[in-house]
């Protein structure tokens, strides 16, 4: 175990499945000789070289086919998208490609690819650049789409993700890139896709977070326990397709109530699909209506005070389990 | 491996680049080209005569067998026994056998779009496998999945059937840099309709595979219309081969009634690719005879002009030379298109036999 | 008034508003002179020539760009995509670029465009060419969503739609084109959107259906009624952005019962939204969890039998009902 | 309108077309470049006495004002004033002002990428606005909500300001379409980076401009990187100018050290657009002396790179041509910068000063 960032844990695990299978290789813009835009690829094209680290033009639509290709033939690549915001320029390869390979092949051509980079909100990047797409993926049958919270589940998340035989869409924060926590280095070390991780005990209140979400949802959590002694649990998906629904249900089950903490927009999010399944699934069992913190109905303002307004913070985030705990 | 950056001759000053507008071409009217077809005649004769004859007959067979074939999907079509769209080929035969036959089956790939029963087949999918896929059958090459559009066969190198127009030009150009990574001596056939050009995945493509040295061959299957757009309507300068010159790449146009012409530019270029690694783009300009799919009645050209075109159709011209080079007689072409008659009916009573798929199918194949 | 199929009714409402306003053109694939692909666009061009109704290359991307430039400089664009399946080539200019004109550039510039084609499932047309996109598209801030189910509502849909000064969305059904239905011949009819029509009274439940899965729910409506005396009230939200939720929220308020039935994929799709909404709004309303039918979670197979399997129909409505009716 | 369909010259058969591999040019080293100068400054200096002294004036004013305006934003964007990206234009200062200098304010439009300050300055947006824009105050130009990347003015016909690589290619050839549709005699100057080139929405873009005969000017600002991508790792024909023959557009190659020059071209470009309806494509080779964005240490360049450049800095050379036509002497330069320099305090003062975005604004101008 080692104290690294979430970057460097990131970063472990590219090396690690480039050092494991030669069939693994990363492309994108700026991931060679640059190191990568936010630094993820550091020192790979240096020890892996022209063929295994690529430098693409700026051709998003292009290079992910060119994934999507080499990822029929046999080959295992990793598209890095600089931020989320350009992947819709491959929307296509994604969803109508991607996605839909192994089903339109009668199970033939399987898609082992991992599409990565930041996704969500970063420092005043304003509205082109601060988009949170889980919703927009997550909707597409035939992907996975992982969302890492801390420096240990990117590393572990990342591998299984790299490994898995069909297209994962794999969302970074960049704000998150600088956090640190303890992270195995055992080479074997993967976190399996689908299986949600509860970073907090609690009995009171289910909050549900996500990527940048969940250190909020901590923080609120401990502010809520200890100025109202409500205690929640705190539920990370990690995975959110397949969702690891189970985990939130007998959450739910034990505490009755749920906030759903999101920095993706809110209407047909991800918040949305959650709530809809509680609903179906542990409906006797809530005591309140299902809340959800998302970001504001509006695209991102650059503005500093406007940006802050725009995301969940820890002071919506306790408002809100007041409410469904009628405080 | 990628970024083997573009060389530069310096005496070439980027000044000397004026500004100019150039002339858009486009002189290929079937006289026209007819004319140039019989000037090159001899050459072709001595070509086929150095042919094998038994791939002469197989490519005989495969255009007569893509024709039959898809005569057929016609009538079944009509009798509702096939859904979706259904976009037939007959016309272009020539493209189709002319290319497919050039590569090396054991190491080389093909991906096309949606026009795609007969490529399938003569990259070596069954008749039986393609009809039933039509059919829905679960006996289809893809299980009844994918439907016309979408035939694939890993053992046969055949990356599919794309219903995205220009989708499989990037995907394609993935395919052979998996080749190129694996450096296995691999080739990629990228095929796609004229239409596709003006996507910008066609640019994006065209731009990495010349950039990282690639070793495809990009078809450009130019018959002339995108459903009822004819090329001049949608493409400002109408010469296709000449857009490689954007990325330095090798371009030739190449004329698609030849099965011959068609043969000896994919091998050329396959050669290009396979020796130097490097891409090439073929405009093969064809005609397609039938409507864009079997919905489309082609109100947009004259019986007059899909006249001209069959008056040079490419199976008439191919057993044309061969009579002339005296490869085979009458009652040998009457023997290959039975055969093939015979293997289109068996195709179709197999896929009437074949069931339907199990509804358990529906949520399989979602992932792995 | 008169019976019109959809197709002639979107036709006569491009067909006013072309005369209406100068500013407004249309332009796609084939919608000049083959007059549209599916037929929609009709006579215009030889009535309004190839200024007002243009065709386009294969090129999506470019030609969304154009109507969103255009819709800048003061036109007022339709552009129609063959299929929706297509416009996610386009998506980067809908999403990143129409849908955030107005907040990015302060107010200064809004986009009076419409893009609009069929959307979802056609005839065995496999998994490239069925999807309906509502939920992706819902997902952005900055985009009016619209879904009509019947002639009527199709004309003063798009009426308005081409009337309003953002971007809209507007999602049509290929197997409704056919449908029949009373038009108001006035070319001043419009519908305003965000505002749900309720398509037929009922008190035991509520069924939410949008598009294709209208008529269908309407057709469950009337076996559930005769066969077991239950009475469904079915609400067609026919704009899903804004989304007129009070209309819905009341419905439900009077039958405690909802099921939502769509033809999008289910995951983060409108029936999570609409749930997740009544759910805050209703909580103490319900008396069953809420019921969703969307197709499955699989991209659309070709074979008839398995795309039937994959479609909501009458039956899986009725054992929703009974289901949530606790029949 | 549209769809006027390319001419076709029957002479000229696509069989000519031979497959060939250009050679890709890229000589334009800032030594080779200044020998080419220096073989144009007769002219270059001719053309400045023909040209009215106050426009000059203006020009060598906009230039200077971009280039301490742009140093006083790395400034105070190190003391934490402007978030988010901040792309600096320092050493480009020649294209915009000589292009956007070009138009006729009352009827042309301008549309460009992120890297927008200095253009937004030129068509009209004061320094105060863009200052305050950047400070994401009340009082900037999109009311704090766009911030450096998305400069607008509905005013000065200056439509943005885009952050998405390429994406205002494609949304300039629309504001084109509109001049032409309205026959208003408007020409859209639409910029873009050299890395957007490898953007399929150019390719698209491009190819319906010159279908429909739109009234554009396609400015490729070649500063020969983008990001830490030099032109050549990305492109495998780095010659833009002559991508212009894939779509039957005028092409030319333009010295964007020399705002003479740059002006020049962009005139006859727009004359072309304005009379004939014709679009071009000009590439203008230039140079950004900081890095890609405010985080961009450069490591990708060297230092003697950089320098090599500046030598040939465009308000270097702009200067020396005025003083040898004897435009102006040294006092009025140190006037003019002067001006500038005050005029860059000022809005920098007005940029302090503003208060930040009421958050009512946050759901505002979502929707209309
Ligand atoms: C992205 C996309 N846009 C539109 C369509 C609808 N469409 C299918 S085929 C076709 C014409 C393509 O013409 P071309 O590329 O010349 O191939 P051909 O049909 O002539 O073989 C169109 C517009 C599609 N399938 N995909
Ligand atoms: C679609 C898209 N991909 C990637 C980026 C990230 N990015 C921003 S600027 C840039 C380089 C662009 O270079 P160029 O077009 O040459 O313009 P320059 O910055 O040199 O002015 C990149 C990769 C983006 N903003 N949009
Ligand atoms: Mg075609
Ligand atoms: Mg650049």
């Amino acid at each position: 175990m080692a104290e690294l960032t979430m970057r460097d844990a990131l970063n472990q695990a590219l090396r690690e499945e480039l050092l494991r299978d030669e069939r693994v290789f990363i492309m994108g813009e700026e991931v060679a000789q640059y190191d990568g835009a936010y630094k993820v690829t550091r020192g790979l094209w240096r020890e892996f070289g022209d063929k295994r680290v690529i430098d693409t033009p700026i051709s998003e639509l292009g290079f992910a086919a060119i994934g999507v290709g080499a990822a029929m033939a046999g080959l295992r690549p990793v598209i890095e998208f600089m931020t989320w915001n350009f992947s819709i320029l491959a929307a296509d390869q994604i969803i109508n490609h991607a996605a839909k390979m192994l089903y339109m092949s009668g199970g033939q051509f399987n898609i082992p690819i991992v599409f990565r980079g930041p996704n969500g909100s970063a420092y005043q990047v304003s509205s082109q650049h601060s988009q949170a797409l889980e919703a927009m993926y997550a909707n597409f049958p035939g992907l996975k789409v992982v969302m890492p919270s801390t420096p240990a589940d990117a590393k572990g998340l990342l591998k299984s993700a790299i490994r898995d035989d069909n297209p994962v869409i794999f969302l970074e924060q960049e704000k998150l890139y600088g956090t640190k926590g303890e992270v195995p280095d055992d080479p074997d070390f993967t976190i399996p896709l689908g299986v949600a991780d509860v970073k907090r005990q609690g009995k009171d209140c289910t909050i549900v977070a996500r990527s940048l979400t969940v250190p909020i949802a901590l923080q609120a959590a401990e502010k809520i326990e200890k100025e109202y002694g409500v205690s929640c649990e705190v539920v990370d998906p990690r995975t959110i397709k397949p969702l690891d629904i189970d985990t939130i249900v007998n959450s739910v089950k034990k505490t009755n109530r749920l906030v759903i903490v999101e920095e993706s927009h809110q209407f047909c999010g991800v918040a949305a699909e959650i709530t809809a399944q509680v609903n179906e699934k542990a409906f006797d069992y809530l005591d309140a209506p299902i809340k959800r913190i998302s970001s504001a109905e509006a695209p991102m303002p650059y503005a500093r005070n406007l940006e802050a307004a725009a995301l969940p913070d820890v002071a919506k985030i306790v408002a809100a389990v007041k409410e469904v705990c009628y405080l | 491996m990628p970024k083997e950056a573009a060389k530069t001759k310096r005496s070439d000053s980027p000044f000397n680049h004026k500004a100019r507008a150039i002339e858009p071409v486009d002189v290929f009217d079937p006289d026209e080209a007819q004319a140039e077809y019989l000037k090159r005649k001899k050459s072709q004769l001595a070509l086929i005569k150095k042919t094998d004859k038994a791939l002469l007959e197989e490519m005989l067979y495969q255009m007569i067998l893509g024709r039959i074939f898809e005569e057929r999907c016609a009538e079944v079509y009509r009798l509702g026994k096939i859904g979706g769209f259904c976009h037939l080929y007959i016309g272009q035969e020539a493209v189709a056998v002319g290319a497919i036959t050039a590569i090396d089956k054991k190491r080389d790939y093909v991906i096309v779009a949606y026009r795609d029963h007969v490529q399938a087949m003569v990259a070596g999918i069954s008749p039986e496998a393609v009809m039933a896929e039509l059919y829905g059958k679960a006996t289809g090459c893809v299980k009844g999945k994918g439907g016309s559009m979408h035939l694939f066969s890993k053992e046969h190198g055949f990356f599919g059937g794309h219903g995205i127009v220009g989708g499989q030009i990037g995907v394609g150009t993935g395919l052979a840099f998996a080749q190129k990574y694996r450096n296995d001596g691999g080739v990629t056939l990228c095929f796609f309709g004229e239409a596709a050009v003006n996507q910008g995945i066609f640019h994006e493509s065209l731009n990495m595979a010349q950039l990282w040295k690639l070793p495809i061959v990009y078809i450009c299957e130019n018959n002339q219309y995108g459903m009822g757009t004819s090329l001049k309507r949608a493409m400002s300068l109408a010469n296709i081969a000449r857009k490689a010159d954007s990325y330095g790449m090798y371009g030739e146009f190449v004329d698609g009634m030849d099965v011959m012409a068609v043969r000896q530019a994919t091998m050329k270029a396959i050669e290009r690719a396979r020796n130097e690694s490097l891409p090439s783009l073929l405009e093969v300009r064809c005609y397609r005879y039938m409507g864009h799919s079997m919905s489309d009645p082609g109100k947009y050209r004259t019986v007059e002009e899909i006249k001209k075109y069959q008056q040079r159709d490419p199976i008439l011209l191919f057993k044309d030379s061969l009579k002339e080079a005296g490869v085979f007689d009458d009652s040998e072409f009457e023997q290959i298109e039975q055969r093939a008659r015979k293997r289109v009916e068996e195709a179709v009573e197999f896929a009437e036999k074949s069931p339907f798929p199990s509804e358990d199918e529906l949520l399989t194949d979602v992932l792995v």
